[in-house]
């Protein structure tokens, strides 16, 4: 075990799967010369050389198109997309493409490739730059979608991408990059697509979350358990395919739950969870599922504004507290 | 560059859309081996008996959805790939049925793909415009306009990273060249060496829009000069024309490893689907496109030139005709795909939690 | 009152609004010459020539985009996207643009365009051509996305549309364009957007659905009728904003629900529905909400396996059925 | 097309990026008014002097988010809009204070924008990447990049559908001539007539990847041919050189109705943003452009001339470094937009069932 950050333990896995597999290769804008816009990518260029770690063109269409078509002929390509706002250049070639080819032609070849991508608000990038849209990948059949929150996972994760014969997008954070945790050494271990995880036992309430909300989900659980309120917590981990049973059976022992998302409310991720909820454990309910996300606004350039748009440990905490309540429990 | 790209016959279009083929630069009949000559009429006359048929089993609702057609386009594709080897890649758009084919697919396989069957070359699940076949190297038929360009660049780029020897050529139609992918993947192809054909079918419109109407560089092989892609022009209704400038383009691709453009000269017979009258087109266009007719053409070609008797006519027609029938009943004969396949083909690598939902079924199944 | 076609209906509207005001233009793929894919435009071309009525290259970022600019300007284009498969090449122009330029330049700007496209399947088109993504605009703050299931509303939607300063995304369906129905004669009511309408009323549970399926879900209706299920039918009509208003104060009466969505299941529209009533009526409900949607996969082209994949008025009914079963009432 | 494209100073690129400007074809400063030239000058300095101190904000995290400086392209902004008229219109990269000040925006406004203030530009909604003005017709400032590209190319077809007389001006950098957008916007301008001019601002690197491992025709002016669009290029460190290259297109555009495709050579000379420490830069690069930074070289050009005297330089650079100084003072006292605005601008026509939820209510509010 050793304690590195986010960012570490993708650059590690990447580059180990690179010398495991000649058929790995990274491609994405300004990842060699450049070392990544975010530096996941440091020290690969030296390390591979051009030919397996590829500056691409400003042109997402065209890079993560000629990735799947790259992939087609049984390589694996792991492109990087600087951050989620920009794939949306590139949907067509996953929507349309990605997602199909492996069904549309009656399951004759199938698209080894990963995306990775981080999304997150917070950082004071304006309306364009700070959208969370891993639903516009996650609502798309033949699409996997995985969404690690701790470095350990990160790690796991883009192993278990990497290997995948489908197309699968890696959801990155720029809140996560930073962040450290215990990451086994020499680890070989890949991770199950489709699985979500219960990070924290409880039986008051479950609270579920993803990417840097199911870290903010557990750091809320933590101080709850100073009020003496014990909170369950779900990381979801993969976005699709939905692991809806260990919702069901947490929400189904807890009896009451709170999604902590950081997309837009409406039509966003937490929509799900809240109907599969109500279908799954109906008769367990006993209070409305409520979902903490971003206020519904292009998020604004100023402080203030996109501090107050943004969802947070607080207004997670007030849903919690609010929730309990409705339940008939006596809160802080 | 555009100053160095190569006329070859076919040269400029006039604005009412006629164009004269300068023969006198164009291989001729008689410096070819007559069975190479008679092969070529017979693949591009099962072409458009295919595609006939196609018409017939389309307005007899055996077949659904869109149906493009290659009427009009045989001299081209019999052209096209008779240049490539057989271990060379070809991507195309929707309008492939003829290219499925002229590749190698069993016109059975792609007839019954028309009437989706489980025989389908896709099993029945991609229909007319997504034909494809890992065998022959056909990787689809693309419905997207443009689509198929940054898979093909990628295709070529997998090949490259490997130091293969094969060509992928990539097909599409004049309307295409318009959209975003078309620069992206010129662009990369050419920046990392990629041994690729982009070939663009001139058939002088999109669906009702003029080439001139749809492209401010309507000389669409000299758009290639924005990327210092060598851009070649041929007549695309002639065969012989067609064959050499792709044989020369595929095998400087191979030996080069370089991207090239080559567009080709042909015109749109009938509407841009089945469906489609084509009330848009003018009298002296359909006058044109009639006089013009390639497998025609290169019929009374052959005869005037001793090479096509009538018996081998005969004998031709007939085993055409007789290779459309069988694919038709073969197709007809064919069983639906099952419903309980419906799930099969969503992901290649089986995943934990996939849903498996029927319309009517509960999210948790009882 | 006239009864006329869907497709006559927006051909109608378009001309009228064309010929009220002179900033309004349409342009898009073949709506000139060819009249139009599906003959939306028929005539237009011939009545206002090429200046109003442009039919643009193949270059969906392109043309759309340049409507937006156009639309900054003051004038009041009406694109066609032929179909909202093909829409997503144009999705960082309208998510990245459209829907951001009002707000990130702090409301000095409006974009009054409107982009009408169809969605729906059942057409044999494929994977790719077949899909219902309306959920990628109904998702975006700064769009308005709106979806009419009769030629009366389409009229007066298509109108409400191009008489607003914001994008908006008129929904419409290859299913619909053949539809009947009545059409006051020259009207120039403007339908309210934002709102849904009670297209039935009735006691027993409600139905919800927009677009194609709001018209499947007035047949069900209809022959539940003759069952003696008194079924109260919701057209959602607006998918941003949605009316949640309406929705739940149906189902507080009802007691029950099934939304009826020509979508993806999972994270599709009728997520958003099944939350909110959850979280709307939850001590009215008695059942859980139930979805009916197209099976999660790559529509295939082969009649049989499409045919299974789709929502129909047979699903609708079995869903309604089993749910009333749930509230333990005794159905057929 | 290529072949006509003329190339102004400025001329070819050595790989190394070395570029020497041939100052013999080049307008000399002797045949321009000295106040002309003075008040280039001082605003090229203005434009230098704000984004130093806009550095030091953002090193002193006043300001937020991504900041894009226009070091380096002080004589290319002001070149750019010395030809432009009040009444046309210009769209934007994200690396924008610089042509914010130059059409005519207040540092204040700009400077408060930066700080994210309700006095700023934008009222604190857009940040750096984000000025608009609809009083002085710069329509954005975007941060995706070639997003500007069909929404200018969309003003222009509003000029045009009109009959009016503006022009606009579409600035981007030259990696974003690799990205669809501009293919589709150039294509969709020429085949429509439409008055713009296309500014390619070419640096030498997109953020460390430079244009010769980026774009497969390097030449950038020379894309144009793809689309019938005159192509020229011009010494970007040179303002006189901009702005008659400049001068030249927009009238002819606003003339002739037709779209322009402009490329200017000049070069970085800091990081792609403030916290890139550019260390792909070779020693010789960071010299050359040191050597090379026009306004020094202006400066010292004026002082040679004659025209720029001790004391007309002193004024000058106090007045400069009075307006700049103003301006972060002005921003740092302005207030912050507040809370209760966030709704404010969602929609400009005002719609039923709006969501205005704060992330802590419920969905519906007690
Ligand atoms: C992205 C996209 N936009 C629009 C369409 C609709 N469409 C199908 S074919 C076609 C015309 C294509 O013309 P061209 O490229 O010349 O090919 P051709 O049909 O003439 O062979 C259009 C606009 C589409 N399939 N994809
Ligand atoms: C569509 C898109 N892809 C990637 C980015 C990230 N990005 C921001 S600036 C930049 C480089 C742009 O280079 P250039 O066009 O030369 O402009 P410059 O920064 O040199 O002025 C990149 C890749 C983006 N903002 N938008
Ligand atoms: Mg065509
Ligand atoms: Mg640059």
């Amino acid at each position: 075990m050793s304690v590195i950050t986010y960012r570490q333990a993708l650059r590690d896995t990447l580059r180990a799967e690179m010398h495991r597999d000649e058929n790995v290769f990274a491609m994405g804008e300004e990842i060699g010369v450049f070392e990544g816009s975010y530096k996941i990518t440091e020290g690969l260029l030296k390390e591979f050389g051009e030919r397996r770690v590829r500056d691409t063109p400003i042109a997402e269409e065209g890079f993560v198109g000629a990735a799947i078509g790259a992939s087609m002929l049984g390589l694996r390509p792991v492109v990087e997309v600087m951050t989620i706002n920009f794939s949306l250049l590139a949907l067509d070639q996953i929507v349309n493409h990605a997602a199909k080819i492996y069904g549309m032609f009656g399951g004759q070849n199938s698209v080894p490739m990963v995306i990775r991508t981080p999304g997150g608000g917070g950082q004071q990038l304006g309306a364009t730059h700070s959208q969370n849209i891993e639903l516009y990948y996650s609502f798309v059949p033949g699409l996997k979608v995985i969404a690690p929150s701790t470095p350990a996972d990160a790690a796991a994760m883009l192993r278990a991408a990497i290997r995948d014969n489908d197309p699968v997008l890696l959801l990155e954070n720029l809140g996560l990059y930073n962040s450290k945790g215990e990451v086994p050494d020499d680890d070989d271990s890949v991770a199950e697509i489709g699985r979500a995880a219960v990070t924290r036992e409880g039986n008051d309430i479950t609270i579920i979350g993803y990417s840097r909300m199911a870290m903010i989900a557990s750091q809320v659980a933590e101080n709850l358990a100073d009020e003496g309120i014990n909170a369950e917590v779900i990381d979801l981990r993969s976005l699709r395919p939905l692991d809806r049973e260990t919702i069901v059976e947490s929400v189904s022992k807890t009896g009451s739950a709170v999604v902590a998302e950081d997309d837009w409310l409406t039509y966003g991720i937490g929509a799900e969870i809240a109907a599969t909820i109500q279908e799954g454990a109906f008769d367990w309910l006993d209070a409305p599922v409520r979902r903490v996300a971003m206020a519904e606004v292009p998020l604004p350039y100023a402080k203030p504004l996109e501090t107050a748009a943004l969802p947070s440990a607080e207004s997670l905490t007030t849903a919690v507290h609010e929730t309990l309540r409705a339940v008939g429990r006596r809160v802080g | 560059m555009a100053d160095t790209a190569k006329s070859k016959s076919g040269g400029a279009r006039g604005n009412g859309g006629r164009r004269r083929s300068r023969k006198d630069t164009a291989p001729t009949i008689a410096s070819e081996q007559p069975a190479t000559l008679l092969d070529y009429y017979r693949r591009m006359l099962l072409i458009r008996r295919f595609e006939e048929r196609t018409a017939q089993a389309y307005t007899q609702a055996r077949i659904g959805g869109y149906c493009h057609l290659n009427l009009g386009e045989e001299a081209t594709i019999v052209g096209l790939m008779t240049a490539l080897h057989e271990r060379d890649y070809l991507f195309t758009n929707y309008r492939e049925h003829g290219y499925a084919v002229a590749k190698g697919i069993s016109a059975r396989g792609v007839m019954a793909e028309l009437y989706g069957r489980s025989t389908g070359v896709s099993k029945g699940w991609g229909g007319s415009m997504h034909m494809f076949d890992t065998e022959v190297r056909l990787l689809g038929g693309y419905g997207i306009v443009g689509g198929q360009l940054p898979l093909a660049t990628g295709a070529a780029l997998a090949v490259s990273y490997r130091g293969g020897d094969e060509v992928v050529m990539c097909q599409m139609g004049d309307g295409t060249t318009n959209i975003g992918a078309f620069h992206e993947s010129l662009n990369i192809a050419s920046l990392w060496d990629l041994p690729i054909v982009f070939v663009v079918i001139n058939n002088y419109t999109g669906m009702g829009t003029t080439v001139e109407r749809a492209s401010a560089e309507p000389e669409l092989y000299k758009r290639g000069s924005a990327y210092r892609v060598e851009g070649v022009r041929a007549d695309g209704r002639d065969v012989l024309a067609v064959r050499d400038a792709a044989t020369d383009l595929t095998e400087r691709a191979r030996s080069e490893q370089r991207p090239f453009l080559l567009e080709t000269m042909s015109y749109r017979m009938k509407g841009h689907s089945v469906v489609d009258p084509a009330k848009y087109r003018t009298k002296e266009e359909a006058e044109e496109a009639r006089s013009n007719d390639p497998v025609a053409k290169f019929e009374s070609e052959l005869e005037a030139a001793g090479v096509l008797t009538e018996d081998a006519k005969k004998e031709i027609q007939d085993s055409v005709r007789a290779e459309v029938n069988d694919a038709a009943e073969f197709a007809e004969n064919s069983p639906h795909p099952d419903v309980s396949t419906l799930f099969d083909y969503t992901y290649a690598t089986p995943v934990a939690n996939e849903s498996r939902r029927m319309p009517a079924d509960p999210v948790f199944a009882e």
